[in-house]
C-alpha cells in the first residue's frame, strides 16, 4: 500500500505538472504547429497499378528531376530507367515497353518492375558510395500518406515565340519539298495508309490532331501525348548531340520561375528582332466576320452587321491561336452571341478586350465602368460597323472589305486641340476645412493620352476626340465644355450610384490613381491636393 | 466552418437570401423593425485616412488619443474598439494593394450583449441603434464575453463607477435627423447610411455592377442573425479579420435551449424528487413492517417450537429434568429475539 | 495546520496556520484597496478581449462547483433517504453556505460596481439572460442553504423553539435546494452556450449545461470526501462518535456514487464530441489537452473510485476525490479561460496577475478562517447533545 | 403586443415563465402538504 501511496501522489503531481505546462504552453501558443508541405515541379505518385487493382500501401513519392541530376552525377543515362522500343525511341513508362504489341502486365508483375528496379539501382549506387534512395524495408520512404514534398506545376505550354523557335529551328528538318519544318509535328493520322502522315496547310494542336490512331487516342491522356512527343524528341535531339535542343527534366517546363525566366529572355529576343515572324500558315490578314444567324439562314443577309476582324494585329496579340481558335484551327469558330460577348472569358473578343481594359493606363477609367456597360447598346457598333457584304460575295471580296474597313480606322489617339483643354480647374464649391484644390487638368489629359498612344485598341476605340473626356466627365453627353460635378452629385445617399458632390470628388481622383498605380499623391495625403484652412 | 461551407448554408436559405432577415421561434419569426436604419461600409472604397475616427471622437466627446489621427502609422498594429475609441480602422494586405476595414458595434437586430445582460442595459431600438443604459449596468462583463464581433469595452481603471463602452450609432444624431459622424465625415461614402433593406439592395447591386470588383457577399445580412451594419468588400471577409464561422444563428437563438429547460426543471424536479422521496419512505415503512411482522412471527415461532419440543420432551424425559429443559427453552427464544430488535432499534427515523 | 486549535489559541497566535492566514489577509486587504481606487485595471491582467479571468474561472466557476456538496449529500440524505449520510449534512451544508457566501464575496471586487449586484433581481430583470438565471438561482440558493444551517446556529445559541421550526422544513429546503442548485449549476455552464465563436469546438456545446450539472454532482460528492479527509485532523477531537462511526460508510458511499457519475459524465462529454463530430481536434495541441482533462480527471478518477471501493481502500478513494477536485477545476479553468479566445493570438491572450490571486488565495483563506471559527464552536461535527438521536 | 426581435419577445416570455416558476415553488408546497395531509392510516 505505501508503494501505492507513492504512485497514486507521483501522478496527481505529474498530472498538475502537465496542466500548469499546457495552461503555459497553450497561453504562449506553442501547441498549434503549422503544417505545410512543400511543392516541387517534379514530383510524380507512382501510382500504376492502382488502375488494377485496390492500393496496399500508398502512392509511391518520387523526385524525377532529383533522379534525372543523380544518374548523371554517377555516370548513368536515361536509360537506366527508360527502356528503348523497336525504333529506338524512349518510352516514358518505366523498366518497360508499352503500347500495342506488348503484353499486358499484372499487378504484382508490375510491382515487381518498380520495387526491383528502384531497390536494385539505389543498392549498387549505395555500394558505389553514393547518396542513394530508399531500400528493402523502408517501405514508408516512399510510400507516404501524407507527402512531404507534393506536385506543384504549372501548365506547360506553347506559345507564339516557343513556337517561333521550333519552326525557325535549323535542328529541325525542312519538310520533303518544303521551305517549312511543321511536318516534323504536325503529322495526322491517316486511316487510310495507317500511318501518320503531314498535311500542309491542315496543322492544328496535337489536342485536336494527332498522329495516333483514334483507338491509341483514347487510352492515352493529353499529357502522355505532349510527353511522348516533346520529351522524346528533345531527348533523340541530346542524343544526338545536336547543336541545340529542348529541355527533358520536370522544371524547365513545370516550374513557374523557371517558365518565367525563359518568357523574359524570349520576349528579350523577340524584341531585338523587332516583331516576332507570322507563321508561314496562310492566315488572312483580315475576317468580315459575320453575326450567327439563328434558324434556317434567310435568303436575303439580315441582322447584325458585320465586324472587320484585323487577324493579323491579333496574331502578335495573343499567346497562342488556341486563344480564339479554343476548337483548334481546323475547326469552325463558334460564332454565338455568348462566344463572342461572354466578359467573364478570356477568349471571347468583349472578355479579352476588358481584359486589356485591365491594365493601369486603360484601368483609371475603365475600372469605374460598371460590367453591364461593356456590352449595352452603345457599343455594338463600334465593332459591328461593316457593310453587309453583297450575297454570294467571295472569301477573298469579303476579307478585301474587311481589309479596307480595317484601313480606315485611326491610327492615332482622337485629341481636343490642346487650348480647348484647361490647363488648371479650380475646385472649391464645398471648400470647408480645406483651401480650394487646384486641378492639373491639361496635365492629366495629356498623360492618359501618353498612356494610350500606340495602342490600336484605344485609337480604334475612343474614336472622337471626346471619348477620352468621358473617363470622368462620365453620363454627360459628350462635349468639350461638359457640364458641372455639382448638377448632377448633391447630398449623399439620395440616389444609389450617385454620390455626393464631395465623395464624387474624391472617388473620382484617388479611384483613378489607386487603379493606374499612381502613389503620389497619397490618397490620405490632403494636402496635397487642398492645403489646409488656417482658423 | 469552412467559407465554403457557410456559404453553402447561406444559398441553402434560398431565395429568402434577398430579403430582411428574420429570427424565428416557435413557428413566429421577428423580422427587423420597419424603421431600423444601417450602414454599409465598402472596403473598396475605404482609404484608411481616420477621418472616421476623428468625427467618432468628436461627436462622443471622447478622451484625445496617445497619437493623432492624422498619424497613420497607429494603422500598422492591429487594433480593436477599447474604452476610449468606439471605432478604429485597421490595415490588411489584400492581394494587390492595402485594404482597410473599420470596425465598430454592428448594431446586431439580435444583439448578443442584450441576451446577455442581465439588467437589459442594452437594447436594440426601434431605429436599429443597440443602445446602452449605464444608469443600472453592474458591470460583470458578460456582454463582452457575449459579443462575437469584440465590441464593447470596459472602463478597467474606474474603481466604482465603470461603463461598458461602445459605438451608439449616434443615437442622439439620429434623432436630429443627422448622419451618424463617421458617416458624414467619410471623404469617399466608404459609409453609406439607410433603411435596412435599402442598404442591402444597394450592396447587391454594386456587387452586381461590378463582379469581379466584390466578393458576392453581403457580410452582416445575415451573420449572427443580422446586423445593422454591413461590409462588402474586394478581399474574402476572413483575410481582413472579419470571422466567417460565426454563423446565422442569433444570440437569443443560441441560448433558448437552457433557457427552455429552466422552468421544466422548476415544473418537474419537485415532482420527481417528491416521488423519490415518498417511495424511499414507504420502502422505509414496508421494511419496517416487514421487521415487526417478522419479529412477530419468531417470536411465535419460537414459542410454538418451545412448546413442541416442551412436549416431545415431557413425554419422554422424567420429571427430574424438566427444570434443565425450562431453562434451555428460554434460552432458545431470547436468542432468536436478540439481534431482530437489535436492528428494529435503528428503524426509526426521524421526519 | 495539523495544529490542535484551542490548544493553540490558548498556547500562541503565531502556529503556521495562523501566520499563513495572517499573512494572505493582510495581502488579500491591500489588493483589496487597490482594487477600490484604482479599479480593475490596476490589479487585474484583464483586458477588453479577456473580460473574465480567475475570480471568474475559479472564485465563481468552482467556487460554485466545489459547493456542490450542500445539495448532493443533502439530496442523499434527506430524499433518497440514506441515513448513513446524515452525519456528513451539516458539514457539507456549511461548507456550501460558505463556498456560495465567498463566491457573492468574490463577485464584489469583480464585477463593476457591486452594490448594484441585487439590480437585476429588483430593478430591472433581464430575463433571457443566462446570468440573471445564475444570479437568481444563487441568491436564493444562499437563503436555503443559510435557512438550512440555521438550526446548527440555534443550538449553538440555545433558541430551540426556533429550531425545531426549521428543522420541519428540512425536506422542502432540500428539495428546493436541489432545484436550485440543477438550475445554476447548469446555467454557469450555458453562460458560454452564447459564444460559440470564442469557446473552442471542443469545449464548446450545446450540451454544456448538461456537463456543468453532472460533473458538479462529481465535484460535491468529491469535495466532501476531499474536504473530510482536510478537517479529520484538525477537528478530530470535536467529531462524535456518529461522525467517526460513519465517515468510512459514507466515503465508501459516496465513492461509489462518484464513481458512476464520472463514469457518466465522461459518456456524455464522448457524445458530445460525437453530436458535434469534432473528432479531429483531438491530434491538435488542445485536443491533447482536452484528453488530459478527459483521460486523467474523468476516467482515471472514476476507475481509482471503482478500485477503491471494491477494495474498500479509503486511501485510494481520497485520492480520486483529491483527483476530481482538481478535475474540476481544470474543466472550469479551460472552458472560462484556456479554451476560451483560442482563436486570439498568444499575446493577447489572459494570465491571471499577482493581484486576482491574491484576492482567490484570500477568499479561500476567509472561507478556511470562518470555517474553523463556526465547527469549533456550533454543533457541526457532533450532535448536540440536547438533540442527541433525534434524527 | 407586437414585438419586433427575438430578443425582445424572449425578455416578455421568459419574464412571465419566472414569474409562473415562483408560483410553481410555492404552489407545490403547499399541495404536497395538502397531498400528504390526508388520513394518515392509510398509506
Amino acid at each position: 500500500m505505501a508503494n501505492g501511496k507513492r504512485m497514486l501522489r507521483f501522478a496527481a503531481i505529474m498530472i498538475a505538472l502537465v496542466g500548469v505546462l499546457g495552461f503555459q504552453m497553450e497561453a504562449m501558443g506553442m501547441l498549434d504547429m503549422a503544417e505545410k508541405a512543400t511543392g516541387r515541379p517534379d514530383v510524380i505518385m507512382i501510382d500504376t497499378i492502382a488502375k488494377l487493382e485496390s492500393l496496399e500501401q500508398s502512392a509511391a513519392v518520387f523526385e524525377h528531376d532529383a533522379h534525372t541530376k543523380a544518374l548523371k552525377e554517377q555516370g548513368m543515362s536515361c536509360n537506366s530507367c527508360h527502356k528503348k522500343d523497336a525504333e529506338g525511341n524512349m518510352t516514358l513508362a518505366f523498366n518497360r515497353l508499352e503500347g500495342e504489341g506488348q503484353p499486358e502486365l499484372s499487378a504484382s508483375e508490375l510491382k515487381d518492375i518498380y520495387h526491383d528496379g528502384c531497390i536494385s539501382c539505389h543498392v549498387e549506387s549505395g555500394d558505389k558510395g553514393f547518396k542513394t534512395g530508399p531500400m528493402v524495408g523502408e517501405c514508408r520512404s516512399c510510400h507516404q500518406a501524407k507527402p512531404e514534398i507534393v506536385a506543384e506545376r504549372v501548365e506547360a505550354g506553347m506559345d507564339n515565340t516557343l513556337h517561333f523557335i521550333h519552326w525557325d529551328s535549323k535542328i529541325i528538318p525542312a519538310d520533303a519539298g518544303e521551305q517549312t519544318n511543321c511536318g516534323a509535328c504536325h503529322t495526322v493520322y491517316d486511316e487510310t495508309t495507317k500511318k501518320a502522315v503531314y498535311k500542309k496547310g491542315e496543322e492544328d494542336s496535337w489536342r485536336f490532331a494527332t498522329v495516333y490512331s483514334p483507338e491509341e487516342m483514347a487510352s492515352l491522356s493529353t499529357r502522355e501525348v505532349f510527353h511522348n512527343q516533346c520529351v522524346t524528341c528533345h531527348q533523340t535531339l541530346i542524343e544526338k548531340k545536336a547543336e541545340r535542343s529542348g529541355p527533358v527534366d520536370c522544371a524547365s517546363c513545370h516550374e513557374a520561375k523557371k517558365v518565367e525566366v525563359r518568357e523574359a529572355e524570349n520576349a528579350k529576343s523577340v524584341k531585338a528582332m523587332g516583331e516576332l515572324p507570322r507563321l508561314p500558315r496562310k492566315q488572312p490578314d483580315a475576317v468580315l466576320m459575320m453575326a450567327k444567324v439563328e434558324g434556317p439562314a434567310s435568303e436575303k443577309a439580315t441582322g447584325m452587321a458585320p465586324v472587320a476582324f484585323n487577324h493579323k494585329l491579333h496574331e502578335s496579340e495573343v499567346d497562342t491561336c488556341n486563344v480564339c481558335h479554343v476548337q483548334g484551327v481546323n475547326a469552325p469558330m463558334d460564332k454565338s452571341f455568348k462566344a463572342m460577348h461572354d466578359v467573364t472569358s478570356d477568349m471571347s473578343c468583349v472578355g479579352c478586350h476588358a481584359k486589356e481594359q485591365k491594365k493601369p493606363e486603360c484601368a483609371g477609367c475603365h475600372a469605374a465602368r460598371p460590367i453591364t456597360k461593356a456590352n449595352s447598346e452603345a457599343t455594338c457598333k463600334s465593332c459591328h460597323n461593316a457593310a453587309q457584304p453583297a450575297p454570294g460575295a467571295t472569301k477573298e471580296a469579303m476579307q478585301a472589305e474587311a481589309m479596307t474597313l480595317i484601313a480606315s480606322r485611326p491610327a492615332s489617339q482622337a485629341m481636343v486641340a490642346i487650348n480647348d483643354i484647361p490647363e488648371t480647374v479650380t475646385i472649391g464649391v464645398i471648400s470647408d476645412k480645406f483651401e480650394p484644390s487646384k486641378m492639373p487638368h491639361r496635365k492629366i489629359v495629356l498623360s492618359m493620352a501618353k498612356g494610350m498612344k500606340d495602342s490600336p485598341l484605344a485609337n480604334t476605340f475612343h474614336a472622337t476626340p471626346e471619348a477620352m473626356c468621358a473617363g470622368c466627365h462620365h453620363n454627360a453627353p459628350a462635349s468639350v465644355t461638359p457640364p458641372k460635378c455639382a448638377s448632377c452629385h448633391a447630398k449623399p445617399f439620395e440616389t444609389e450610384g450617385k454620390p455626393g458632390l464631395k465623395a464624387a470628388y474624391h472617388a473620382q481622383c484617388m479611384s483613378c490613381h489607386t487603379e493606374m498605380k499612381l502613389e503620389k499623391p497619397a490618397a490620405t495625403n490632403c494636402v496635397a491636393c487642398h492645403e489646409k484652412k488656417a482658423n | 466552418m469552412l467559407r465554403r461551407t457557410f456559404l453553402g448554408l447561406l444559398g441553402a436559405a434560398g431565395a429568402s437570401v434577398a430579403l430582411p432577415t428574420s429570427a424565428k421561434a416557435g413557428g413566429k419569426s421577428f423580422g427587423p423593425h420597419p424603421d431600423t436604419q444601417a450602414v454599409l461600409f465598402d472596403a473598396t472604397r475605404c482609404i484608411g485616412c481616420r477621418k472616421c475616427e476623428l468625427a467618432c471622437n468628436e461627436v462622443n466627446q471622447l478622451p484625445a488619443p496617445d497619437k493623432k489621427f492624422d498619424d497613420l502609422t497607429v494603422l500598422d498594429t492591429k487594433r480593436r474598439t477599447d474604452e476610449k475609441t468606439y471605432t478604429v480602422v485597421n490595415k490588411f494586405q489584400g492581394k494587390t494593394s492595402p485594404v482597410f476595414v473599420k470596425k465598430q458595434c454592428n448594431h446586431c437586430l439580435e444583439p448578443a450583449c442584450a441576451s446577455a445582460c442581465f439588467v437589459k442595459a442594452f437594447k436594440k431600438e426601434p431605429n436599429g441603434a443597440v443602445s446602452y443604459d449605464a444608469s443600472v449596468c453592474v458591470g460583470c462583463r458578460y456582454c463582452m464575453v457575449a459579443c462575437p464581433f469584440e465590441i464593447p469595452a470596459y472602463e478597467y481603471d474606474e474603481p466604482l463607477t465603470p461603463r461598458v463602452m461602445k459605438c451608439t450609432l449616434c443615437a442622439p444624431r439620429l434623432a436630429e435627423g443627422k448622419l451618424p459622424g463617421c458617416v458624414e465625415r467619410c471623404p469617399k461614402e466608404a459609409l453609406t447610411f439607410g433603411p435596412r433593406d435599402e442598404i442591402i439592395k444597394i450592396a447587391r447591386a454594386r456587387i452586381a455592377a461590378y463582379p469581379d470588383r466584390y466578393v458576392d457577399h453581403v457580410y452582416g445580412e445575415r451573420e449572427m442573425g443580422g446586423t445593422s451594419w454591413m461590409y462588402i468588400s474586394g478581399e474574402p471577409f476572413s483575410e481582413i479579420g472579419m470571422r466567417e464561422d460565426l454563423g446565422t444563428a442569433s444570440a437569443p437563438e443560441l441560448t433558448a435551449g437552457a433557457l427552455a429547460a429552466v422552468p421544466i426543471v422548476v415544473g418537474m424536479w419537485p415532482v420527481l424528487l417528491g416521488g423519490i422521496y415518498a417511495v424511499s419512505k414507504r420502502k422505509d415503512k414496508i421494511a419496517n413492517d416487514e421487521r415487526v411482522a417478522a419479529v412477530k412471527d419468531a417470536l411465535t415461532r419460537a414459542g410454538e417450537e418451545a412448546e413442541k419440543k416442551l412436549h416431545e420432551q415431557l413425554s419422554k424425559a422424567e420429571v427430574a429434568n424438566q427444570r434443565r429443559i425450562e431453562v434451555e427453552v428460554k434460552k432458545a427464544v431470547e436468542e432468536a429475539l436478540a439481534p431482530k430488535e437489535e436492528e428494529a432499534e435503528t428503524g426509526e427515523e426521524e421526519s | 495546520m495539523s495544529v490542535d486549535t484551542i490548544a493553540a489559541e490558548k498556547k500562541s497566535l503565531f502556529t503556521p496556520f495562523n501566520i499563513i492566514a495572517g499573512v494572505i489577509l493582510i495581502a488579500g486587504l491591500i489588493v483589496t484597496v487597490m482594487r477600490f481606487t484604482g479599479g480593475l485595471g490596476a490589479v487585474t491582467n484583464l483586458d477588453q478581449n479577456n473580460p473574465w479571468g480567475i475570480w471568474i474561472g475559479f472564485d465563481l466557476m468552482c467556487g460554485v462547483a466545489l459547493a456542490a456538496g450542500g445539495y448532493t449529500t443533502s439530496a442523499a440524505c434527506y430524499v433518497f433517504g440514506l441515513k448513513k449520510f446524515h452525519a456528513g449534512v451539516r458539514p457539507a451544508i456549511l461548507t456550501a453556505f460558505l463556498g456560495y457566501a465567498l463566491v457573492v464575496f468574490a463577485l464584489g471586487y469583480d464585477v463593476g460596481r457591486p452594490w448594484r449586484l441585487p439590480y437585476p433581481l429588483f430593478v430591472q430583470q433581464g430575463t433571457t439572460s443566462l446570468l440573471f438565471e445564475v444570479g437568481l438561482c444563487v441568491m436564493l440558493y444562499l437563503t436555503v442553504l443559510f435557512i438550512e444551517f440555521t438550526p446548527a446556529l440555534f443550538e449553538w445559541l440555545g433558541m430551540k423553539k426556533i429550531r425545531n421550526t426549521v428543522v420541519k422544513l428540512t425536506l422542502a429546503l432540500t428539495i428546493f435546494g436541489v432545484v436550485l442548485s440543477t438550475l445554476h449549476q447548469s446555467s454557469l455552464g450555458a453562460l458560454f452556450t452564447i459564444a460559440p465563436s470564442k469557446l473552442h469546438p471542443l469545449w464548446y456545446s450545446q450540451y454544456l449545461p448538461v456537463f456543468f450539472f453532472v460533473s458538479s454532482i462529481c465535484a460535491g460528492m468529491s469535495m466532501v470526501i476531499f474536504e473530510g479527509t482536510l478537517s479529520h485532523k484538525p477537528m478530530h477531537h470535536l467529531m462524535d462518535e456518529e461522525y467517526l462511526n460513519n465517515h468510512d460508510g459514507l466515503i465508501l458511499g459516496f465513492g461509489k456514487a462518484a464513481s458512476l457519475v464520472l463514469f457518466g459524465y465522461f459518456s456524455i462529454k464522448v457524445i458530445g464530441l460525437a453530436y458535434d463530430n469534432n473528432w479531429h481536434y483531438l491530434t491538435t495541441g488542445y485536443g491533447a489537452w482536452y484528453l488530459v482533462e478527459m483521460l486523467g480527471c474523468v476516467a482515471l478518477p472514476s476507475f481509482l473510485y471503482a478500485i477503491g471501493v471494491r477494495d474498500r481502500n479509503i486511501t485510494v478513494i481520497k485520492w480520486a476525490a483529491g483527483l476530481t477536485v482538481l478535475g474540476i477545476i481544470v474543466n472550469r479553468f479551460n472552458i472560462s479561460m484556456v479554451a476560451f479566445n483560442y482563436h486570439l493570438p498568444s499575446a493577447e491572450r489572459y494570465f491571471p496577475s499577482w493581484g486576482e490571486i491574491t484576492i482567490s488565495l484570500f477568499v479561500v483563506t476567509i472561507g478556511v478562517v470562518v470555517f474553523r471559527f463556526i465547527s469549533t464552536r456550533m454543533p457541526i461535527f457532533y450532535e448536540h447533545p440536547d438533540y442527541k438521536g433525534e434524527h | 403586443m407586437e414585438f419586433f426581435n427575438l430578443q425582445d419577445y424572449y425578455t416578455f416570455t421568459k419574464g412571465t415563465v419566472y414569474l409562473i416558476m415562483g408560483a410553481i415553488l410555492v404552489g407545490v408546497t403547499l399541495y404536497w402538504q395538502f397531498l400528504m395531509g390526508g388520513n394518515k392510516k392509510d398509506d
